[in-house]
């Protein structure tokens, strides 16, 4: 570990913004679930840097249904996340993001918070909050404000966030009837991987089963999760038959500019960003018939 | 190094100790606990043998900092069993010869009995979602299976 | 006489892969052959060897019976 | 001991001796010592993959606050002083483990240990290692056989000259060593052939993948001697590799085995041992050293990459007229892959007339290549056993059948001309056809494959100690580390032989101060040869107890018998005399006044360690629109000769097919250009996960081993032997994908059905 500085854990928000007042000028890290933050310190990132732990403040840890929208705190853990029956109802596809990062032991941990700012293009959690059309609310010297999630994440391990802000919590809105989400990644083992490919998709149908709205997200094949926006016109005002499921599968395979690394070869993940659209969107429009 | 003074709740005890504000909760509980029962098999949350309990959750304590236990219930394999007495699990693990070197068990074990207390009768299934976190190099999986299975309906009070 | 076969760099040493040699003892039977060929002497120790199809690892005082077969093998490691 | 067929004790599958420490969180393993006053040490790793080390500058490191020394390769005695073969199991060049340990004038892999320091803390260790001054003069990496065996390829080392070929070579090269070995004639085999399978098959870079990370403490007394507390396969070959390579009288060394957490014969040699010592000794304080799971990856034995060239004849009937297998095996920065094994194990399944096996054993760029068990063996089963698949699908024949149809028996000589004892492979055959399993439904994309392998097993040497306590209890003591529950078998075999409880029996592991010496815990020798000399022991001990039961009696000890833990007069003294015959316990409570306390010893060298067959059944399903395999059922058939701990047995089947499953699908080291491994950690050297895998069913055959008082032969290796083929097969048997290079993950898979 390398050497030590201080580490605060407030129990409100405004003793969050003192402690980072304090801290102005020194560099400054947000902890929330630490997954990702901590193997990257023991690698030697951040040495020398405040730690902020966020998972002693309401807001940051709760989840509350409201009657217009959902709130989520950023630093929620995914075990809490995954247990709260009525969310997965609301949004099944979103809590199958979450509940696919790592073990038994990191879902007691993991947040949607940390995972959303440690910016990686494999981020199972971001998809779904994407396509959930979701804002968050970022607290920092400056003041509070709402963002949509999707202008969050700049580039791998970038993030929009100013120097001394952090996500308090996600605002997603109540599905109306017939809306619906799922989400599939795909790893060689069942477990314990990062995604060759995820796909997000949440969208509404009418009641005869026509597209009326569509939002496909697909993480691993470009620098941030990409908004497949063709994607989910092909989608739009249409019966969600077989053909234009495939169709959507087909425009899904020529999106984004995947690498090729240790994890999988750019043409296996656009082939593989086809197979999980057409699935994800098969399971969405299942969901979304029967949420009527 | 500037060191913090953390109270926790350890297997049931009121316990104190100073720790650097980047130890990890692992190397706290080994180093200057002496609790070497929780195993270091890779620090970087992929093994699971370093499993405890924080406030009943099963988690690697290699991804969490000993600062961050402060005021929580920790549990570790040396908690497990009870006034002399093993856990049914310890128990079901012997008899069923579930365990061949033995250093990923302590974090199975304590994995396993988190399952157990939220999901009293779990499938084959789900026992293996809930260990995939906990790697096993010598067994292939089998019998640890059976064992949290034999376990699991022993504590529902059936008969093997 | 025992039948000797060779494998591996002995079959150059001995320029041959089979070779007869009089010896009653594993201990006769490489004292002969570090004899002829002084090059080869550290390779046959540390080779397993095969009497009448019965691999021995060290082997060293066994006795050769009349028509004994032996076969130097390359030493069996193991995981 | 008459071979008895049923047993008390034997095959049963009582709760082992140390279990309960083990699942209560008390057994100490490597990392769990301390010692007082104990200080850390670190190592600081080669950043390039071939090249000459210049200079090395410790001095700065010395003077960061906390750091108590630091060393080098300097610190430790010229490698080429360093003599002769380790007596470690895997055979190697001493010079070699001493440039392993240690880099002197060359680096050869990325990892390669340069220089070491030992801290107050493990960071002052890591701080430290920033400031030792290292310049290195690179040279082009060789990073695999193409590279290594091309005409004006680099070679790694200068003075290296192949062994094995028929004209003694006069230039250097990588390759190391070649093997041949050969039987009759080739051509007229092929003419023979009514079809001939030729195929390249490649396995790639793997590792043993224990959870635990080597680690050792070493503490230097001021009288010279040294203690090492270290997790190992085998403590004697710790002390005596360490004592070479320090160039001290291994007397001065004693060395304690932690528990092991997993070795799989990557803990057979050193790599730490010789370091900690150095440290311990140039700082006054015992020094603990923990490897990171990047080391173990980076820098310990993993087993070789190999390409294996297979050319096989087979007529209508299913019969191989004639195999030509060419095998390239890296060894890694030193030579000693296991390629030998490998080449004398290829066709060992099968009853052949005409062969040619050839093998070269080729240095590469990576790190030195270590036991992995059954060293060599799955590399060119996995090409036989997936070629004879490919025969017997052309020929429309069951592939059970085909290898019934050429399996080695009793009386079959070998390969590597050995001729047959009593073996198992045709029953561990039918038993596979039997099997409810064979015959089951497959729906669409699903598939089967069997393949069969075959392992020696070894002998080697062990010792045991048997003291009866005054109670009628037993304590046997061996230096053998129990990774499967061997002191479970131990007190099994004691227990039989003196007629006791098993419970009355304890099995301990002891240093190299208190158990004779011992080979290593591998080579799935310990039930057979370790056990051995405990039921010699526990013999002798027999004979003491019907010494003090004649002298009790007043008869002459052949006058008296043992059966079921009793001494009883036999039926000419007893005729007449009303004679109570004597238990273990009251002969042991006597014993003072009899002579005193009973105990004894024996050690051996075992011989006719008896080779182990296996042939094992897979059923796979096949995503066809992502190219993942799941194994949906698997069943592992083996001989053991005679299982002492039932229980333990199945345990070496599931756990070694289960490594074959992971090197089959996902396992292998991924290397960038520059010779540096991208994938050093449990999150992207992908082993099976819990839920990746079914129950593995497991049939225990039993074909005894004469040489073996309860007919014993070695588990633990054969089973990863078939499992490569065994998957591969069921894939192509799925979705018609003869897959030739491993491992079969969902990328490559689903290249090769989009472009079938």
């Amino acid at each position: 570990m390398p050497s030590a500085s201080t580490y605060s854990r407030p129990s409100s928000l405004d003793e969050a913004l003192t402690f980072i007042q304090s801290t102005s000028g020194k560099a400054l890290k947000i902890l929330a679930g630490g997954t990702d933050l901590l193997i990257q310190m023991r690698a030697g990132l951040y040495p020398d840097t405040a730690l902020l732990d966020i998972k002693n403040i309401p807001e940051t840890m709760s989840i509350t249904i409201e009657p217009n929208q959902v709130r989520i705190g950023a630093a929620a853990a995914a075990s809490e996340i995954c247990a709260n029956i009525q969310l997965r109802q609301l949004y099944p596809g979103l809590v199958e993001g979450i509940e696919y990062i790592g073990s038994t032991q990191i879902q007691s941990r993991a947040t949607f918070g940390g995972n959303l700012c440690n910016a990686s293009p494999a981020a199972d959690g971001v998809p779904a909050l994407i396509a959930a059309g979701g804002t968050c609310l970022i607290v920092g010297p400056e003041g509070r404000r709402i963002n949509p999630i999707s202008t969050i994440c700049t580039g791998p391990g970038e993030t929009a966030l100013g120097q001394g802000e952090f996500i308090a919590e996600f605002i997603l809105p109540i599905p109306k009837p017939g809306s619906a989400d799922a989400y599939l990644r795909f790893t060689p083992r069942n477990e314990m991987d990062i995604a060759v490919v995820g796909v997000a998709a949440n969208l509404s149908v009418d009641a005869d089963g026509t597209c009326t709205r569509a939002q496909v997200v697909i993480g691993a094949i470009a620098p941030t999760a990409l908004v497949a926006s063709d994607v989910a016109a092909c989608l739009v005002d249409q019966p969600l038959t077989p053909k234009i499921i495939d169709k959507a599968g087909e425009i899904a395979s020529q999106l984004g500019s995947p690498l090729t690394d240790k994890r999988g070869t750019s043409e296996y993940r656009h082939q593989i960003a086809g197979v999980l659209t057409k699935r994800a969107i098969k399971i969405a429009a299942e969901r979304a018939k029967k949420a009527h | 190094m500037s060191k913090q003074h953390i109270t926790t709740t350890l297997n049931g005890e009121p316990t104190e100790f100073l720790c650097d504000t980047r130890q990890t909760l692992l190397d706290t509980l080994r180093n200057e606990l002496r609790l070497t029962g929780t195993k270091e098999g890779c620090a970087t949350g992929d093994c699971g043998a370093c499993t405890v309990l924080l406030d009943g959750k099963a988690t690697c304590s290699c991804l969490v900092l000993g600062v961050e236990a402060e005021g929580k219930d920790i549990q570790t394999i040396e908690g497990v069993a009870h006034e002399g007495e093993l856990h049914p699990l310890q128990t079901a693990f012997l008899n069923n010869a579930a365990l061949q070197c033995g250093v990923c068990t302590p974090g199975i074990i304590v994995a396993a009995k988190a399952l157990l207390e939220t999901h009293p009768n779990p499938t084959e299934k789900e026992v293996r979602y809930w260990l995939s976190g906990n790697l096993c190099r010598c067994t292939g999986y089998d019998k640890i299976i059976h064992a949290v299975m034999d376990a699991a309906s022993a504590m529902r009070g059936e008969q093997p | 006489m025992a039948r000797v076969v060779f494998t591996g760099d002995l079959i150059r040493q001995f320029g041959t892969s089979e070779l007869t040699v009089p010896a009653r003892s594993i201990k006769a039977l490489i004292q002969a052959l570090s004899q002829q060929c002084p090059e080869a002497a550290d390779t046959l120790m540390e080779m397993a060897i095969s009497i009448d199809g019965e691999i021995h690892q060290q082997a060293f005082l066994e006795k050769l019976s009349e028509e004994a077969e032996v076969c130097f093998i390359p030493p069996i490691g193991a995981g | 001991m008459s071979a008895k067929t049923t047993y008390k004790w034997i095959g049963s599958s009582p709760v082992r001796p140390d279990g309960v420490d083990k699942v209560t969180g008390r057994a100490n393993f490597g990392a769990d010592h301390s010692e007082p006053g104990m200080i850390y040490g670190k190592v600081l790793r080669s950043p390039i993959a071939h090249g000459r080390i210049q200079s090395i500058n410790l001095t700065p490191a010395l003077q960061v606050p906390g750091v108590l020394a630091a060393i080098c390769g300097d610190d430790f005695p010229d490698a080429d002083a360093v003599q002769g073969m380790s007596s470690g199991e895997s055979p190697a060049d001493m010079r070699d483990i001493a440039r392993n340990v240690m880099a002197r004038d060359k680096v050869l892999y990325h990892g390669h240990p340069i220089a070491a320091v030992a801290a107050m803390s493990p960071e002052i260790a890591d701080e430290a290692l920033k400031h030792i001054q290292v310049t290195y003069e690179a040279l082009p990496p060789v990073l695999n056989l193409d590279q290594a065996m091309a005409k004006d390829a680099p070679l790694l080392h200068e003075d290296q000259i192949t062994r094995g070929l028929p004209k003694k070579p006069t230039q250097a090269s990588n390759i190391a060593a070649v093997l041949n070995l050969k039987r009759g004639d080739l051509e007229t085999g092929f003419s023979q052939a009514d079809i001939i399978i030729e195929e390249t098959y490649t396995t790639p870079t793997a590792h043993q993948g224990y959870i635990e990370p080597h680690a050792v403490i070493a503490r230097c007394n001021e009288d010279g001697r040294a203690a090492i507390w270290c997790c190992t396969q085998g403590p004697f070959v710790v002390r005596s590799l360490s004592a070479q390579v320090l160039g001290w009288d291994m007397g001065r060394i004693k060395v304690t085995p932690s528990e092991i957490g997993g070795g799989f014969g990557g803990k057979t040699t050193i790599y730490l041992e010789p370091l900690a010592v150095k440290l311990a000794e140039k700082s006054g304080r015992p020094v603990k050293m923990v490897m990171s799971r990047e080391d173990v990856f980076r820098a310990t034995g993993p087993t070789s990459a190999s390409r294996t060239h297979v050319k096989l004849g087979m007529n209508k009937a299913g019969k191989i007229t004639a195999a030509d297998v060419k095998l390239e095996c890296e060894a890694g920065a030193f030579k000693g892959s296991p390629m030998q094994t490998a080449c004398m194990t290829a066709l060992t399944c099968y009853d052949l007339e005409n062969f040619n096996i050839t093998g070269y054993d080729v240095v590469v760029n990576k790190p030195k290549a270590a036991a992995y068990r059954a060293p060599g063996a799955p590399l060119t089963a996995f090409a036989v056993e997936s070629a004879i698949d490919q025969a017997a699908k052309r020929l429309g024949l069951d592939p059970i059948d085909i290898r019934l149809n050429n399996a080695a028996k009793e009386g079959t000589v070998a390969p590597y001309g050995a001729k047959f004892p009593p073996i198992g492979l045709v029953e561990t055959l039918q038993a596979a056809k039997a099997h409810p399993h064979y015959c089951a439904p497959l729906k669409p994309n699903q598939g089967r494959g069997i393949a069969s392998g075959f392992w020696f097993n070894a002998g080697m040497q062990s010792s045991a100690a048997i003291n009866l306590n005054e109670n009628g209890t037993a304590t046997v003591i061996t230096a053998s580390p129990d990774i499967g529950g061997s002191r479970a078998s131990m007190a099994l075999m004691t227990a039989e032989t003196l007629g006791i409880p098993y419970a009355d029996v304890n099995a301990i592991v002891a240093d190299t101060e208190a158990a004779g010496y011992c080979d290593v815990t591998g080579g799935s020798r310990t039930t057979f040869a370790t056990g051995r000399a405990v039921i010699m022991a526990a013999e002798k001990v027999i004979v003491s107890l019907r010494e003090r039961a004649a002298a009790l009696w007043e008869l002459k000890p052949e006058q008296v018998e043992w059966r079921d833990g009793q001494a009883h007069p036999d039926s000419e003294a007893s005729a007449g005399a009303d004679i109570k015959p004597l238990s273990l316990a009251e002969l042991a409570l006597s014993a003072a006044k009899t002579g005193g306390p009973i105990s004894a010893k024996a050690s051996l060298t075992a011989q006719g360690a008896g080779g182990g067959f296996g042939t094992q059944i897979c059923d796979v399903e096949v995503d066809p629109e992502t190219g993942k395999t799941e194994i949906i059922r698997f069943t592992v058939i083996q001989d053991a000769g005679k299982a002492i701990h039932r229980a333990y047995v199945e345990g070496q089947l599931q756990g070694g097919a289960v490594q074959g499953i992971g090197w089959a699908l996902n396992e292998e080291y991924i290397y960038d250009e520059k010779g540096c491994m991208q994938n050093a950690s449990f999150l992207d050297y992908r082993m099976p996960v819990a839920l990746d895998l079914p129950m593995i069913d497991t049939v225990i055959v039993e074909v005894p081993n004469p040489n073996h008082p309860f007919g014993v032969r070695g588990v633990g290796e054969t089973p990863i032997v078939p499992a490569l083929a065994a998957v591969a097969n069921a894939i192509d048997s799925a979705v018609d994908a003869r897959m030739t290079d491993l491992p079969i993950n969902p990328p490559k898979l689903l290249k090769q059905l989009s472009t079938a």
